[in-house]
């Protein structure tokens, strides 16, 4: 599989995302710069963690609105798997590639933790290595993780099967609604999510559990 | 010219921070604060000198960048002289 | 604007903390009177922060070299080598009193500080820790010092990139008014590729780089520009803030020009800025410097010479840079959305020239600037060495399990983990151990080393007895990495002490450096780096003398490290070291029997003793024989044995000391003692080999259940331990209103 | 009674975030911005009727919890009806 890892001034997890995708798809990604305005071939476009632009104005907004931008919502539109993980989701709801937004912590603090997560929807391209129901431990490190979006767009997030992944077990650490830990666009083929799978892949990391994420979309785009 | 951007969330979105502020209000002795809603505020100089055009520029720049209007309201103020 | 050539008179002397005979050596050096700016930069470079006049005399007597030490103190950051052609590069610095007036941007510049100075060197930073000290918890100022000092030091390191792994909090009466936040930060590099500051060749451009300067935290022109009356409320001296975006900008644009071949030297602006990186270029170098400060990237309006070479803004660089990569170099700053400009170059004549609008603003020798600031051998006298405590002058506890409740719920020895949650400390994927253990363990990237790291002092053994203090601080640290089963390396201090001028004060610091140095010596474990925070005092009452030590050790394979958590019930619990039940300056003492001004002796630090001990745990370690290690340090055997099983969800039973009371046993504070598990079969040769190498090691118990049991007694529950350990600090800084 | 407190950094003092709006705006085209600087907007809901009353416990508010007052002015408005 062919991947690619967008970088924005700021960004702080892609070495860490550049490391699991090329442990587990054997193939190094491409390294994106955001003032680019074309990806390369790629079967997958990864969105990474950090703090683009500081975090400052909103989470996401200036990166949401950077040059390799139209680039990424053309090929979510050919149905390229795009994946933002933590300021990568923000991004991409910023963008609006994925409804809603994410707000400020409930605690209001940073918060960096190990969290149990419920794969509410194994039936995506995202999570179709996972058992339905099943719960993994998953480490979160944001400061906004706080999902909110209209009743009417909730309702049918939850009624099409677009939450991915929610938060178990009372370990919801940000107040986000209904427990949503990560979501699909209509289409499928965009996910976001807070927590960081790319910071669960082997045994130093206390579990391999992120891996299957990854290797949901190997076989969905085999 | 000289100008100011409110940017407020809209009726109904959650606002943590301004929860957060109400509760701490509270324990800080203050009593009857019936609710607190946190906002941001631009501050924008701008070479534009024809108060249209400014007030144009800053309708964009706010439609584009300054506010989320899925959960933000703004409204532009222009130092008028 | 502050003109150049005011007068200078006595006030404007003292109010840039120069003394008579300091202005008349200034006097006497140039031949004439300074201007303005000159005497702004002498007070940079001749401050105590700069010069380190009153300690310097202390400071070379530490042991800085070893086989491993690639660079000792005098950069940037110390350098030590760990094989394979890699190098640790490390150092701690305190920002005390901005955290003081800023909490949140005080410590995050702090961070953004050090953080510079290990990527100045050419290091990827790996690990960032913090000591943080602060007053008692009932003052009205620390839950807001608390609540500032946590997020900024998270906020920076979070958005910077860097884990946040460890690090220390206390809270004591002498910290009221003025807290301590000492941040540690370390980096990964090549061993042949260091950058260091010293400036080489004639006429080279002398290169800005990173955020624009503005009038942050010009202290010295308080009263200046309020004398000369102009927009004295524009020129008022403002907080640094953090900007880590800015940093991480700088961090890669620094990497990826460092990689092209262009620096020659590179030296970061932190405390007086453009003054103290300048010089120290040129002076290294032995060369001349020429400015030209109309060239310097400005965030505001009509800055004079003297705020300019004053500013402490953040986020800045100052590089000589190779002319036939001057595009290049450029070419990498702007993809980075970094200022970068040519403020000046390198010259032969050895003068500290500054110009501005084309005039000369300071015109000064540059060598002397540094070799000449005064050095002082402040008189000092030594505390009267502390007696030993009988422990039966300690009241006993009726009820151990609940003496012990509470002293897990102490302000001292709670649950940090409040702290730790708010910092990220699993970013880039290599923590292998993270914070709440006795050192933390970053995985070398893609393996197999590993490197341990830890912060430790305990302020109320320095200030009983300042010797054994300094000895117990650099002990611990060592006693640290060897639990995880790391191999010690090297430390970096940061020295945090009240008023110099006064003797006995002074006697602390003379104290604690020669402790300091005992144990280094004895442990073969250099001090590489380092930090001297003088005049900590308020209303003429200094802190605890805290010099907080920061250690990194080496593991040759991660996966040999191990943790304190009990992993199985059923295994043996052995007690590696001698316990004498010593009560003396300990927790128990202190916080359960309330005895706060008691004057007796700290637990004395035999460091041969601990020596043999730790090497003797760290090979059992290594050979893969332990299953969880932790030492015995605040609090004692019960409490290091409740946070194994707290962390392990584990209970155990054990059997104390049949001779000692059973409190002097329990919460006595001796040192060079760890407790270890292994499976039962292999207790008895384990203590054989513990005999055989000279080791005392006494088996104390067995793991298992839900709850501490000591000799068949009352069972304590684990879980009421737990609430209680867990929920001090989060329930103390709900208690109060914090954004 | 309805209330708004601006709070705005001081002169001098560093915005790392109006400087990266004012970087986002020039790169969505919009020249001619020659400064941004972000605030903070509190709109508050007091029980208080005494304007005079509602505006001691504003300024309270903000020196104690709102506004820090080392690197941060505030300036508080009543809703006057
Ligand atoms: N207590 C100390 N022990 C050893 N070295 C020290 C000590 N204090 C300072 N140093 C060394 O002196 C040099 C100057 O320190 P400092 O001024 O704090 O560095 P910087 O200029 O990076 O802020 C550094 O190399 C530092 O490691
Ligand atoms: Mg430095």
């Amino acid at each position: 599989m062919k991947s690619a890892v967008v970088v924005f001034p700021g960004s702080n997890r892609e070495r860490d995302m550049l490391r699991a995708l090329e442990t587990i798809t054997g193939t190094r990604p491409a390294a994106v710069w955001h003032a680019d305005r074309d990806l390369p071939d790629t079967d997958l476009v990864v969105l990474c963690g950090g703090f683009s632009y500081g975090d400052y104005l909103r989470t996401g907004a200036i990166a949401a609105r950077g040059n390799i931008m139209p680039a990424i919502a053309k090929a979510a539109d050919r149905g390229v798997r795009v994946l933002g993980v933590c300021n990568g989701f923000q991004i991409l709801c910023e963008a609006g590639l994925l409804p809603g937004v994410l707000m400020r912590n409930a605690g209001l603090k940073f918060v960096c933790k190990h969290v149990d997560l419920e794969v509410a929807n194994a039936d995506t391209d995202f999570t179709r290595k996972y058992e339905a129901g099943q719960v993994w431990r998953c480490p979160v490190a944001h400061g906004d993780g706080n999902y909110f979006t209209d009743p009417e767009t909730l309702k049918r997030l939850e009624g099409e099967g677009r939450v991915g992944l929610r938060y178990a077990h009372g370990t919801n650490p940000n107040g986000s609604l209904n427990d949503i830990a990560g979501i699909l666009n209509e289409r499928g083929n965009v996910f976001g999510l807070m927590p960081h799978p790319e910071n669960m892949i082997e045994p130093l990391n206390g579990s391999t559990d992120g891996r299957a994420l990854f290797e949901s979309v190997l076989e969905a785009v085999a | 010219m000289k100008a100011r951007i409110k940017v407020t969330l809209k009726n109904g979105v959650l606002d943590p921070q301004g929860k957060a502020i109400e509760g701490a209000l509270g324990s800080l002795g203050f009593s009857g604060v019936a609710s607190v809603r946190q906002g941001k505020l631009f501050e924008v100089e701008l070479a534009e000198t024809d108060p249209a055009k400014a007030r144009a520029a800053l309708e964009e720049m706010s439609k584009k960048l300054l506010a989320n209007t899925v959960i933000e309201n703004y409204a532009v103020e222009l130092d008028e002289k | 604007m502050i003109p150049n050539d005011v007068r200078i008179t006595p006030e404007l002397i003292a109010e840039h903390g120069l003394k008579p005979d300091e202005y008349q050596r200034i006097l006497d050096l140039i031949g004439r009177e300074p201007t303005l700016t000159e005497l702004g930069i002498f007070s940079a470079m001749w401050n105590e922060h700069c010069s380190y006049k009153s300690s310097k005399k202390w400071l070379r007597t530490l042991p800085t070299t070893g086989p491993r030490v690639i660079c000792g103190p005098g950069e940037n950051a110390g350098v030590v080598d760990i094989g394979d052609g890699q190098a640790i590069i490390f150092k701690m610095e305190s920002h005390n009193h901005p955290s003081y007036i800023e909490p949140h941007e005080g410590a995050a510049t702090g961070v953004g500080g050090i953080l510079r100075d290990v990527f100045t060197m050419g290091a990827r930073p790996i690990a960032a820790l913090n000591a943080l000290r602060f007053g008692e918890p009932d003052h009205p100022r620390t839950r807001h010092i608390v609540s500032g000092v946590v997020a900024g030091v998270g906020g920076y390191g979070n958005s910077f990139g860097v884990p946040t792994i460890g690090g220390e909090v206390n809270f004591d009466p002498s910290y009221n008014g003025n807290c301590l936040v000492n941040a540690f930060a370390a980096g990964l590099a090549d061993a042949d590729k260091i950058f260091y500051s010293e400036a080489k060749g004639v006429g080279l451009p002398i290169v800005y780089l990173g955020s624009k300067t503005g009038r942050d935290g010009i202290h010295g022109a308080t009263m200046a520009s309020a004398e000369f009356g102009e927009n004295s409320e524009e020129k008022r001296p403002t907080v640094q803030i953090g900007d880590p975006f800015s940093e991480k900008l700088l961090l890669e644009a620094c990497l990826e020009l460092m990689a092209s071949g262009a620096v020659i030297a590179i030296q970061d602006m932190g405390a007086a800025g453009l003054t103290c990186s300048a010089v120290e270029m040129g002076a290294k170098g032995d060369l001349g410097v020429e400015l030209d400060l109309d060239k310097v990237p400005c965030r505001e309006d009509g800055m004079t010479a003297y705020e300019m070479m004053l500013s402490e803004s953040q986020e800045r660089m100052l590089m000589v840079l190779d002319p036939a990569k001057e595009k290049e170099a450029e070419a990498i700053f702007v993809k980075w959305g970094l200022d970068f400009a040519v403020i000046g170059k390198t010259t032969d004549d050895l003068r500290f020239l500054i110009k501005q609008h084309g005039q000369v603003m300071a015109d000064l020798p540059i060598k002397e600037l540094g070799d000449q600031a005064p050095e002082y051998d402040r008189p000092w006298i030594a505390a009267e060495k502390p007696k030993p405590l009988d422990p039966a002058d300690v009241p006993a506890p009726n009820d151990i399990g609940d003496v012990l409740t509470r002293m897990l719920a102490l302000p001292d020895m709670c649950s940090r983990r409040w702290v730790w949650e708010q910092y990220d400390h699993l970013i880039q994927g290599n923590t292998a151990i993270g914070p709440g253990g006795d050192a933390a363990v970053i995985r070398v990237e893609n393996g197999p080393k590993g490197l341990a790291f830890t912060l430790d002092v305990t302020p109320r053994y320095c200030a009983a007895d300042p010797r054994e203090g300094g000895r117990q601080a650099v002990a611990e640290c060592w006693r640290n990495l060897t639990a995880v089963g790391a191999e010690p390396l090297a430390i970096t201090d940061n020295l945090n002490f009240g008023n110099p001028e006064k003797p006995d004060i002074m006697g602390q610091f003379v104290g604690c450096i020669e402790g300091i140095g005992d144990a280094c010596r004895a442990l073969d474990f250099p001090v590489v780096s380092g930090n001297v925070s003088l005049y900590n005092e308020t209303n003429g009452k200094g802190i605890l003398p805290t010099p907080a030590i920061g250690a990194v050790g080496l593991l040759d394979n991660f996966e040999q490290r191990v943790t304190v958590a009990f992993k199985a019930a059923g295994e043996a619990i052995v007690l590696i070291g001698e316990t004498k039940g010593h009560l003396g300056q300990s927790i128990y003492l202190r916080d359960i029997a309330g005895k706060t001004n008691d004057r007796s002796a700290p637990p004395p630090v035999d460091l041969a003793v601990e020596r043999r001990n730790g090497d003797f745990v760290r090979t059992e370690i290594r050979a893969g024989r332990t299953t969880a290690v932790h030492d015995i340090s605040d609090g004692g055997i019960l409490v290091a044995l409740a946070e194994m099983a707290m962390a392990g969800g584990l209970g155990a039973s054990v059997k104390p000391d049949a001779v000692l009371p059973l409190h002097a046993w329990a919460f006595g504070e001796d040192q060079a003692r760890y407790l270890v598990t292994m499976p039962e079969k292999e207790a008895e040769a384990f203590i054989a080999r513990a005999g055989k190498a000279g080791v005392p090691a006494t088996r104390l118990g067995t793991t298992g259940g839900n709850e501490l049991t000591l000799n068949g007694g009352v069972p304590i529950s684990l879980t009421g331990i737990k609430a209680a350990h867990e929920s001090w600090l989060p329930a103390y800084m709900a208690a109060g209103a914090e954004l």
